[in-house]
C-alpha cells in the first residue's frame, strides 16, 4: 500500500473508531446534555473519517469510496491506534481518552494545517476539523478537571483511567514524536488542575502497540462484527 | 374571578397563555402531563433507533441517524424547558417517569428488529408524530406552541429522512424490498395507535379541546394521518397491511382498519415488547451515571466556595 | 417455507442459540468445573442444533447445509424463541434459564421420540438428544436449588431471574400447548424445592412473543452479528 | 538421611516418587512451581483461543474450539490435582496466580487477532507445548508424570486440529491464506519463546535435570521443535518468518533465528500486550463468581446441619 494511503487511512480509522465507542453512550449518558454532547462528538469524528477515508480512497485509486473502506477491510487492514477501540468504558475512560485523543488531534491537525503546501487536501480537512477538535478537548478538560477535583470516588474513576489508558499514549507519537512535547504540556496542565497524577514514562515498560500496522486489541474484532455485519450481510446494496 | 375571566377572554381569543398568566389547574396540571409525557417520549424514543446506530450499514446513514436521536435529546430538553415554565422541574418529572407515574408513547415499547425499521419510524412514527403536533403549534399555552413549532420543523425533516431510506429500500435488492415491506407491516398498526384511543373512549379530549390544547380529536387525526400516508406509500411502493384501506369518495377520505385497541392499552399499560427494557435502560443510565452528577455537584461546590472565599 | 421445515429450524434455533449464550461463559465461570460443565452443555446444544439444521436443509431441498443455515440467514429467518436470545446476565439467569429451557426440551423429545412412525429422522435426533438434555436438566435443578436456598443474595437472585425469564416461557408451549402441564410439574418442584416462588401466570400480561415467526428481542442482532460476521466476511470460503 | 538415600535411589533408578514418598524440599517447591505455572497456563490459555468460540466461521470448527477450550479446563484441573498431592491447595496456588506471584507461559499474553491465530496456537504452541511435555511423561514425580501423560495426548489431538485448520485455510480463498501466514509470522518467535531463555541464561534448569524433572534443556527442546516444524510447515505450504532459518548438515539440525528474549523477559515481568487483561479477565470471574461460590457452601452446609440433625 502506498505509504500516504496508510497515513491517511490511520487518521481516518483513529476517527472512525473513536466515533464508534463514543457512539455507544447513544441514551447511556448520565444526563441528557451529555448525552446530546457525546452524539456531538461521535457526529464531528464521523464527518472527519468520511471526508480522510475518502481522500484515502481517491489516494489509492482503486475505486474504493468510504463505504468500502469502512466496511469491507478486514481487521489487519485498520490503522487506528488501539487507545481508540479499548472498550467504552464507564464516563471517566471515556473522558480521559477523549483528552488525550483530542489533545493529540489538536497538535496534529495543527501541523497538518501549517503544511498545506505539501499536502492540500490534508491540510483542508484539518484546518476544518480544527474547530471540533477544539470544542471536545475543551469538553474534555472539563470533565476532567470535574472529576479529578469531584468527589472521591470521582477522583479514584479518573485516576484509574489515567493509569490504564497512559500506557496506550505512546501509540499515538509513534511517527508522530515530535508532537509529544506539546501534547504533554496541554495534558499535564489539564491533570495538574484535576489534581490527577500523572503516571511517570518510565516507570511503565508496558507499551502496547501494533495499531498502526493492522494488530489490534481483542476488543477490536467484536467491535468490527458489530459495525460491519449489516453491510457485509448484502453485498453489493445501496443504502 | 378576574383572572378567570382574563384567562377565558384569552382562549377565546385565540391568544396565548404566558408562564405568569393565572390558570386553572386543571388546565396547567393537563398541561404539565401532557408536555412532560411528550418529553418522555422523546427521551426513550432516542432508543428503539440508537440500536442501530453502530450498526448502520453505511457512514451516510450513519451520520444521519446519530444527527437524528441527538436532535431527539434536543426536543426532550425544550420540552422539559416548557413543561418548567408551568412550575414544576425537570428532576421530578424525570423521577415520575422512572417511577412509572407518567407514561410515554407507547410505540417505543416495540423493537426495532432489523435496519429497514429506522426508515419505517422515520416514514410512520415522525410522520404520525407531526399530524399529532402541528395543531401544538397553536395550542394555547405559548412556550410549547413555540416548542412545538421547533420541534416540528425538525421532524419533518426526520420524516423526510426516513421516507428516503424507504425509497431506497423499497428500489434495491429483493431482500432490501423485502426487509422494508416487513417494517411497514410491522409499525403501520402501532402508527395507527399513537392517536390514542378512539373518541368514544377518549376521556381527556373534550376538555383539552375547549381550552384550545388540542384542535382536533384522535379519529380526525388519526383520518388526517391515513390519507397522507396512503399517497406517500404508492411513491414507496410499499404496500400498507390493510387489505380493507380504500378511498371513500362519499366521506373524502380512506377506509380503514382500525389498530388493536386491546394492544394498546396492555402496551400502555407496560405490557409492551419492550416497556421492561426501555424502562431498564433508563434507570440504568441514571443509576450508573450517579457518581458523574455528585462530581459536577461537588466541584461547582468547591468552585463557589472558593469564588466567595476570594470575595471574603 | 415448508412447515415442517420452519419446525425444524424452530428446534434447530432455540439450541444454536441457547449454545451460544453458554458458550459466552468461557472463561468466566465462577470455577473451573463449572467452566468445564457449561462449555460441556453449550457443545452438546450446538451438536443438536447441527443435527437439526442438516435436516431442516435436508428437508428443504434447497441445497442449504448446517452452515448456510447458521450463517447465512438474516435475523427475520431465526425461528427460536426468544428465551434463548436473551442475554447471558448472570450465573443465576443462566441457571434459570437452562432450567426452563432444559425442561421444556426434555418433554418435546420425549414427544418427538414417541412419535418415530411419523418422523423417524426427527425421532432418532430426540433419542439421541435426551440423555444429554436430562443431564442439562439435573445441573440447572441442582443450581437452582442451591442458588435459591443458599445465601440471601443468592435467593434474591435467583428469584429475580426467575421472575424476568417466566414471560418468556409462554412462547415454549404457543405450539406445543400440551406440554406444558408437564413442563410446570417439572418446574414448580423444582422451584418449591429452591424456596423460590412461582410468578403466577394471570398476574403478568406480559408474554412475549414472535421468535418463532422471526420477530425478536433486540438483542438478537448484537448475538448474530458476532456470530455471522467473520463467515459473511469470506463468502463462500470453506472453514 | 534414609529418606535422602532413598530419595536419590529412586531418582538414580529411573523410578518415580510417591506423594507419600520423603522427598527434599527444594524438590518439592520446585514441583509446586513448575505445576502450578502449567497448570495457570491451562487456565490463562483458555483465554486467546475462547476468544473465538461465538464467531467461529463453521459450526464444525466451533464445536471443535469449545471441546479444545473446555480440554484446556480440564488440564487445569489433572495438573491442580497434581500439584495438590504435593501437600499444597489449589485455592491457594490459585490466589497466587491472581496475585501475580506465580506465572503463566508467556505466550498467552499475545492477542488472538483473526481466526487463523486459532489454527496457529493449535499447531505452534500445542506443538511447542508437546515438545516441552512429552519428557515430563517421564518425569520423577508420579503423579506429575501421569497427567502429563493425559495432557500430552489431547494436545496431540489439538496439535492436529489447528494444523489441518492452517491447512485447509493455506489452501483456501487468498485471503485466508494471507491470514494463515500472518498468523505463523505473528506466532513462529513467541513460541519459540515458549521454551525459555537459553541454556546460558537459564537458572533452574541444571537442578531439574538432576531430579529428573526436566530431561533436555530448554535449547534442545527448542531444536527439537524447529526441526520438527520446519517439515510441517512445507506441508502447510507456509513460510516460516525466518531468513535464516536452513539445514545444517553438520549439525543434522536447522539452524534459526533466536526468539527475542528480552521481549520475553518484558512479558514475563507483566509488559505483553495482553498480560494485564488476561489477568482481569480471571479477576472478574473469580469476583463476579464469588456469591456463587457462597451459595454453594451455605447450601451445603445447611444440607450436613439437616443430615446431623435427622441422624441426633
Amino acid at each position: 500500500m502506498n505509504e500516504d494511503v496508510g497515513y491517511l487511512l490511520g487518521l481516518a480509522d483513529d476517527a472512525l473508531i473513536a466515533s464508534h465507542r463514543l457512539s455507544e453512550w447513544s441514551s447511556q449518558a448520565h444526563d441528557l446534555e451529555e448525552d446530546i454532547a457525546l452524539s456531538n462528538i461521535a457526529l464531528d469524528l464521523l464527518g472527519q473519517a468520511r471526508m480522510l477515508l475518502t481522500l484515502a480512497g481517491e489516494r489509492e485509486g482503486a475505486g474504493r469510496d468510504e463505504d468500502a473502506l469502512a466496511y469491507l477491510r478486514d481487521e489487519r487492514e485498520f490503522r487506528n491506534v488501539q487507545l481508540v477501540e479499548l472498550p467504552r468504558g464507564d464516563f471517566a475512560v471515556t473522558v480521559v481518552r477523549m483528552l488525550f485523543f483530542s489533545a493529540y488531534q489538536a497538535e496534529l491537525y495543527l501541523r497538518l494545517e501549517a503544511e498545506s503546501g505539501e499536502r492540500p487536501d490534508l491540510a483542508a480537512i484539518a484546518a476544518k476539523s480544527l474547530k471540533e477538535v477544539a470544542y471536545h478537548l475543551d469538553h474534555a478538560t472539563r470533565w476532567t478537571v470535574r472529576l479529578g477535583d469531584g468527589t472521591a470516588e470521582s477522583h479514584r474513576r479518573a485516576q484509574r483511567a489515567v493509569d490504564e489508558l497512559w500506557p496506550y499514549t505512546h501509540e499515538l507519537f509513534e511517527t508522530e514524536g515530535d508532537l509529544r512535547g506539546a501534547w504533554l504540556a496541554r495534558v499535564e496542565r489539564v491533570l495538574a488542575e484535576a489534581t490527577l497524577t500523572r503516571p511517570a514514562d518510565d516507570a511503565d515498560r508496558f507499551r502496547p502497540t501494533g495499531g498502526r500496522s493492522g494488530v489490534h486489541t481483542e476488543h477490536m474484532g467484536y467491535l468490527l462484527a458489530e459495525m460491519q455485519h449489516l453491510h457485509r450481510s448484502h453485498p453489493g446494496a445501496v443504502w | 374571578a378576574d383572572a378567570d375571566a382574563y384567562f377565558e377572554a384569552v382562549i377565546a381569543a385565540d391568544q396565548k397563555i404566558e408562564p405568569r398568566d393565572a390558570m386553572p389547574d386543571a388546565y396547567r396540571k393537563t398541561l404539565i402531563r401532557q408536555i412532560a409525557q411528550h418529553a418522555h417520549s422523546e427521551i426513550i424514543g432516542m432508543q428503539p433507533e440508537g440500536n442501530w446506530i453502530t450498526r448502520a450499514p453505511s457512514l451516510a446513514r450513519k451520520a444521519i441517524l446519530l444527527a437524528k436521536v441527538q436532535d431527539e435529546a434536543g426536543h426532550g430538553l425544550y420540552l422539559y424547558a416548557a413543561a418548567e415554565t408551568l412550575g414544576v422541574d425537570r428532576a421530578d418529572l424525570y423521577a415520575q417517569l422512572l417511577s412509572g407515574r407518567q407514561k410515554y408513547s407507547s410505540i417505543f415499547n416495540y423493537p426495532t428488529v432489523t435496519w429497514a425499521d429506522v426508515g419505517a419510524i422515520g416514514w410512520l412514527v415522525d410522520g404520525a408524530a407531526i399530524v399529532n403536533q402541528v395543531p401544538l403549534c397553536r395550542c394555547s399555552y405559548g412556550p410549547y406552541a413555540r416548542a412545538m413549532i421547533r420541534v416540528c420543523k425538525e421532524e419533518s425533516f426526520h420524516q423526510r429522512q426516513g421516507f428516503q431510506s424507504l425509497y431506497v429500500l423499497a428500489r434495491g435488492t429483493e431482500r432490501q424490498r423485502a426487509m422494508a415491506q416487513d417494517a411497514v407491516d410491522r409499525w403501520w398498526y402501532p402508527s395507527l395507535a399513537m392517536f390514542g384511543p378512539p373518541d368514544s373512549d377518549s376521556t381527556h379530549s373534550a376538555q383539552s379541546m375547549a381550552w384550545k390544547i388540542k384542535r382536533y380529536s384522535n379519529d380526525e387525526l388519526r383520518q388526517k394521518f391515513v390519507d397522507m400516508t396512503v399517497q406517500q406509500a404508492e411513491v414507496l411502493g410499499l404496500t400498507l397491511p390493510d387489505p380493507d384501506l380504500r378511498w371513500n369518495a362519499e366521506r373524502g377520505h380512506y377506509d380503514y382498519t382500525q389498530p388493536d385497541y386491546d394492544e394498546l392499552m396492555r402496551v400502555i399499560k407496560g405490557d409492551g415488547p419492550c416497556n421492561r427494557q426501555r424502562m431498564a435502560n433508563r434507570r440504568d443510565a441514571v443509576e450508573s451515571g450517579a457518581w458523574v452528577a455528585e462530581a459536577a455537584a461537588a466541584y461547582a461546590a468547591k468552585r463557589t466556595a472558593a469564588r466567595q472565599e476570594a470575595m471574603a
